[in-house]
């Protein structure tokens, strides 16, 4: 049993808050955000250098071989510099399907260039009705020829728009919410019949609805085996929740401090407000909020790493159960703590607290995972 | 005991029932269920609806031109504005303002006032936050100092609701340095067109421009402008401030929005059941019905007790601040219903004649900036922490 | 719309609270509690000589009309004192049953009896599976010559100890969980047969568990139509909910009173502990709990009356949700405040917790009273 | 980052289950499995087994008999004990004055005292709160004056667990007036059995008598039982509260008790169903068990730090707090799962040879009372409003 992070992950991580700490202000984010695209191409290209998009990867592929345990010190970072680059979309989703299921070809062609920063990925898999069931694929693929032909809407697609190909996720045999029968296929982001609708996302991101108006692709298109997809999305969306509840670990950490902080400056009644019991109180709350959120946010990453399938979706829904109690504990009250301020637009804290509650929303909230985890 | 309304009461709900459906404008209904963000000319559009009714101010005394209702009418007309989705009236000049003016001002003032505050001619707004004086109210510093026949105003007020459209602002403005914080402090009237005056716009999380900071850079303002005694405006900031937390409790307001989140809990499906269907979903709505039937039921026990001429007490700060985690709790469950579809942003959804179609329920495009935005309502008019100090001090003595 | 109490109403208040205050002090009430059958024969009378007894019956029958907003007052002192006797059991429940479901025989022989003091009823409707499913009824009553035989046992029979008759619901047609089939005998507490296993409950009542081993009753022992009783017994648990929901305004009046004089004398840290303003605010959630719980009772109470069946259902479990809320707020943070002391059996506020926290569970805990508001 | 065990951890695990499955009495296993009433000789009997294997005292150093386990072996080995229901060994000697003798005591006093701890030889019991200190342990009032060789302590403590079973109490008392109260305070050892000692018991809600007011007359107590410097009692007590603190959490049980918490709720039928299939509350006790999967990593996590050398810190107030509420929150669900059967009080039930049918589920009987009694957890050890008034100090530095 062994609870540290290794001396290459520890280097790692110093190297990314030096870097962040540097580049990555409030304010700097903020411009990145409202760019257009919503995130900065030289930032990404630094990341790509400094090797931090190879950290989950395998090292036969040129990654580091970290897994989702190395990942934790790359995802507290950004969720500290509320880092708005596709790292989740691409590298840790993406980067995954092709990790996992990916053809040794596919793998050797893409992942190298995955790691160079010169592909970026998005994955598609939310549509209309299915909220966050994975198994409720409507979106269609058909034979075509020797390849198929993809046609069907999916919705809130992040960083799509600056993607250079999107994995997206089809019914190619069975029922709308069957597990049996889904599978997974890459296409170009210029591909003929493909329309996206982008946009700006609550928490300062950028995302993208697709339509697939009769796309037509070729047999190496299809990762993974036909109709047999779902074990292999549903454990990649595993992945990418421990990720983002190490994320969430960072936002916790920033909303604390920066609330201890104001408690301690900002003055009323001739004294700072922190003196006050009740507020101490509910920074200790967070403490603990953030304390035991990591707790579990570790053990996710140990679990989709090395765990049973039980193992990981059990520790992957109690984190995530977690992450929707830090809503109102952390999050609203990091807000309610600054007063006015705090929900003002040109507070970074505001910002913090969207994130946080959003990454509530993403892969599945509160009540979903309450459910999952009870029937495991 | 008897919850039923007597032949009157009930006379008098079908009264305003048939009011409100010929009377209340179809362009104002839909927007506000909607959620489309208003604009002062719907305000003043409804007020003058309203105020031609004898309507808009039901918490006036007949003399001052209130209908001279009881508190169980007064509930009635609350209650059908809430179903028939009206807009509320704006209440800086009407439940605020002109409460304190019959109370504390001059016959000159009430004259000059509120017959422009009834008829909407006149925009108030409220000067009373400052950036260092939020839940400590009486630590602020704006000056006033006397030269001649006028007040010579310097500081910033800041939160301040509609600013930007507004007329004039009442203040709570420091006229003398004295011992207790709470002395010194004198309510004043001006004008937000003086010389002086700028109004710089906030914008709040969901990216929209409601409140204001002001600046007041010696702006002159008539000495006939003071309300009450110099020096004494403390005792009329409580007087107000009782006034607004009542009216901000919104029970019928509350009610509305739980019907909205089971129309949309009712349409979002998930794994083939509606999430209305959804034990735990369900169980969420039901736990925010049953403290706002709670809250209805102590509203009227207070009502009770007032038309039987008790004073409400520090009961104003129960409703507060369970009127508020109510709404709050709305708008995150609002917001939960919609899963993915909190995430798309468009500003433009607000505007008028946004036609283009929404991404996901058609009406879930603002409920998370909504859910963020309303964080505000457990802050403003006195935070929830400062209503819980205030009610262990009054009612349990401690 | 009216919200206040009759002259008639305030006036019995004031005696029952006058007399309590002298004759039932917290000592008073523990010997009482445990004097072997759990309350005192000589209160009891007082009580009928009052006219407390006749308070929800028909004025016909001699009683004072009062229905459920009536009762409000009662079962408020009754909260505030810990009062012992067996209101509940036997006015409440037994006599509500009588005057809903009986013939006007059964009414015009039985309720001036129970005014007067002179007859005790206790009801027998809990069953060892049946939780708190009022329709799950395995108690069997068959034909019997021209009456009946009971056979069954029923759990938790509050008061049967001292009983002169027990209501019994009991299945006479229909599945063991069918609303249909469903009857009340009324049986003669000496009857052959029934025997009873007599013990202390928790809160310091007395309670039975009753077998009944073939019990021969006559037609005349039927209380209302045959196979009819669910609605009634329904009905007549709600009414008692009301009721019990009273007193528990009672109850929490009494622990936020005792909580806040503890705090204000009980010194620490060279201070009185009310001084901290987290125990403050503690002592304000539970008098804002105190106000809505009121509110509800009042409501429930106006519901059973005058309501529709859906206004019934719904304020009653209404006001039962909340009372499971007030457990941890006013039930576990009056111990918590108290300290040491609070967990002590000297100290009246631990058996205020108990009494308190035994009527979440009586008629339907949270999660019951949850599910029926939800469906109703 | 890694939480299998290594090969070598693994042998251990075996190790310590087969020494357990061999020696630990069937006897004491059914009385812990059914909640029966432990006595002092169930206790002493266990505690010398564990002596004589050399497992009696994990935290102790070896050169005093522990037995050298790392972190990780004595997780596992609570872990162990946890699964297989032991009873836990009592704190006031091995846990809490043992480590303090350690720290702080003369040669002498660690040989006249430690082995007799080892061996369960002597009974100790800790005489630190006071009727009028219980938060604010430091303002205890129990005098000890010095006249020759001997101290006279006069005063009296409370909530004594086990003060009836004890033969010898280790207790603050104040040998000096000094201007802060943390001041000459001063730990002592003294005779249970000494004339002018009187242990009065105290029943607690459950009906049980564990704990005791102890009263202080004229107490002889030889000054070589003074621990320390006198007069700096209050570095031991700190010193000796964070070890009772994570002493508290108590993990492996809570994984026990949830354990019968389902059993039970398995068995509970609901409308034909089983409690455990029941949403509602299968998502209650998930919280719980979410609580305490994140307080077994917390602690793992702790350890992890205390191997690399790092001090525990202010976790032992986590530990104790969120320990605590999950403690209580089992007992409240354990009561909720037995519905109506939570009113029948048998106290003879847990007594040794009761024979009589239970009344309801037969683990049942007593889990309301002890859903009551548990309400201690958060007051004793220092209350969780101290914890937390620690961390905001300590960790927050507010």
């Amino acid at each position: 049993m062994n609870l540290e992070f290794t001396e290459e992950q520890v280097m790692l991580q110093d190297a990314l808050n030096k870097y962040l700490e540097k580049e990555y202000s409030f304010e700097q984010r903020q411009k990145l955000s409202r760019n257009g695209v919503g995130y900065s191409e030289e930032n990404w290209q630094n990341f790509a250098d400094m090797g931090l998009l190879g950290v989950p990867f395998d090292e036969q592929y040129g990654g580091f071989g970290f897994g989702a345990t190395g990942l934790i010190v790359v995802m507290e970072a950004i969720g500290k510099g509320l880092v708005v680059e596709p790292y989740l979309a691409s590298v840790v989703l993406g980067g995954q399907l092709i990790q996992q299921a990916g053809s040794e070809v596919q793998k050797e062609a893409l992942i190298p260039q995955l790691i160079a920063g010169e592909l970026k990925l998005a994955f598609a898999y939310v549509e209309r009705n299915s909220r966050f069931n994975l198994a409720d694929v409507a979106f269609k693929a058909e034979k075509e020829g020797d390849g198929f032909r993809l046609s069907g809407k999916k919705s809130v697609v992040f960083n799509a728009e600056t993607a250079d190909k999107i994995i997206v996720s089809a019914r190619t045999a069975g029922d709308q919410t069957s597990k049996e029968g889904i599978s997974l296929f890459i296409v170009d982001k210029g591909a003929v019949g493909l329309s996206s609708r982008d946009y700006e996302t609550v928490d300062g991101l950028r995302a993208s609805e697709l339509d697939f108006d009769g796309v037509i692709v070729g047999a190496d298109a299809l990762i993974g085996s036909l109709n047999e997809a779902y074990p292999v999305i549903e454990s990649v969306i595993d992945f990418a929740s421990a990720a983002i509840c190490a994320e969430s670990v960072g936002v916790i950490t920033q909303l604390r401090e920066k609330t201890v902080e104001y408690l301690k400056t900002r003055k009323q009644f001739g004294q700072p407000i922190g003196a006050f019991q009740v507020l101490q109180h509910r920074t200790v709350d967070m403490f603990m909020v953030e304390e035991q959120m990591r707790s579990l946010a570790y053990l996710a990453a140990i679990r989709v790493t090395d765990g049973t399938a039980e193992e990981r979706l059990k520790s992957v829904s109690a984190a995530k159960v977690y992450l929707g109690d830090a809503r109102p504990i952390v999050g609203e009250q990091s807000a309610q703590l600054h007063g006015g301020i705090g929900v003002t637009d040109e507070l970074d804290v505001a910002h913090y607290v969207k994130r946080l509650t959003m990454l509530n929303v993403l892969f599945g909230d509160r009540d979903h995972h309450m459910q999952r985890f009870c029937q495991s | 005991m008897d919850l039923n309304y007597t032949p009157e009461e009930k006379a008098f709900q079908l009264e305003v029932r048939s009011f409100l459906k010929e009377s209340y404008p179809k362009e104002l209904q839909d927007k506000v269920s909607k959620g489309i963000a208003l604009k002062k000319e719907d305000y003043v559009r409804w007020q003058k609806i309203l105020a031609k009714q004898g309507w808009v101010a039901p918490g006036w005394p007949e003399k001052f031109g209130g209908p001279g209702w009881s508190p169980v009418q007064k509930y009635i007309f609350d209650e059908e504005c809430g179903t028939a989705n009206c807009l509320r009236t704006v209440a800086f000049g009407l439940v605020m303002l002109a409460p304190v003016l019959m109370e504390f001002g001059t016959d000159e003032q009430r004259e000059k006032y509120l017959s422009d505050i009834y008829n909407s001619d006149v925009w108030w707004c409220q000067g009373y936050s400052e950036p260092n004086s939020g839940s400590d109210l009486a630590s602020l510093q704006t000056r006033a100092e006397k030269q001649g026949d006028h007040y010579i105003v310097n500081g910033s007020k800041t939160w301040t609701t509609h600013g930007h459209y507004a007329d004039k602002m009442f203040a709570l403005v420091r006229t003398s340095k004295e011992d207790r914080k709470q002395k010194g402090i004198s309510f004043l009237m001006l004008d937000m067109k003086a010389p002086g005056v700028t109004v710089d716009p906030i914008i709040t999380v969901d990216g929209m421009h409601v409140v204001n900071q002001v600046f007041l850079d010696n702006v002159k303002v008539p000495v006939e402008n003071l309300v009450g005694v110099e020096g004494e405006g403390w005792t009329i900031a409580k007087y107000l401030l009782q006034h607004e937390r009542t009216y901000i409790a919104q029970v019928p307001r509350s009610k509305k929005q739980i019907e909205r989140l089971k129309v949309l809990a009712g349409k979002e499906l998930h794994n083939g059941k509606s999430l209305l269907e959804d034990d735990r979903f369900r169980a969420k709505i039901a736990e925010i019905e049953i403290e706002l039937l709670a809250l209805e039921m102590t509203s009227l026990r207070i009502l009770s007790k007032m038309s039987a001429g008790q004073p409400p007490g520090s009961a104003s700060s129960l409703l507060k601040v369970k009127g508020t985690e109510v709404q709050q709790a709305i708008t995150a469950l609002l917001m939960e219903a919609t899963g993915y579809y909190g995430f798309p942003y468009f500003k433009e959804v607000l505007k008028e004649g946004w036609n283009e179609e929404a991404v996901g329920p058609e009406e879930a495009t603002f409920l998370a900036p909504h859910y963020f935005d309303w964080r505000k309502s457990s802050i403003y008019g006195g935070s929830n922490e400062i209503q819980k100090n205030i009610m262990a001090k009054a009612v349990l003595g401690l």
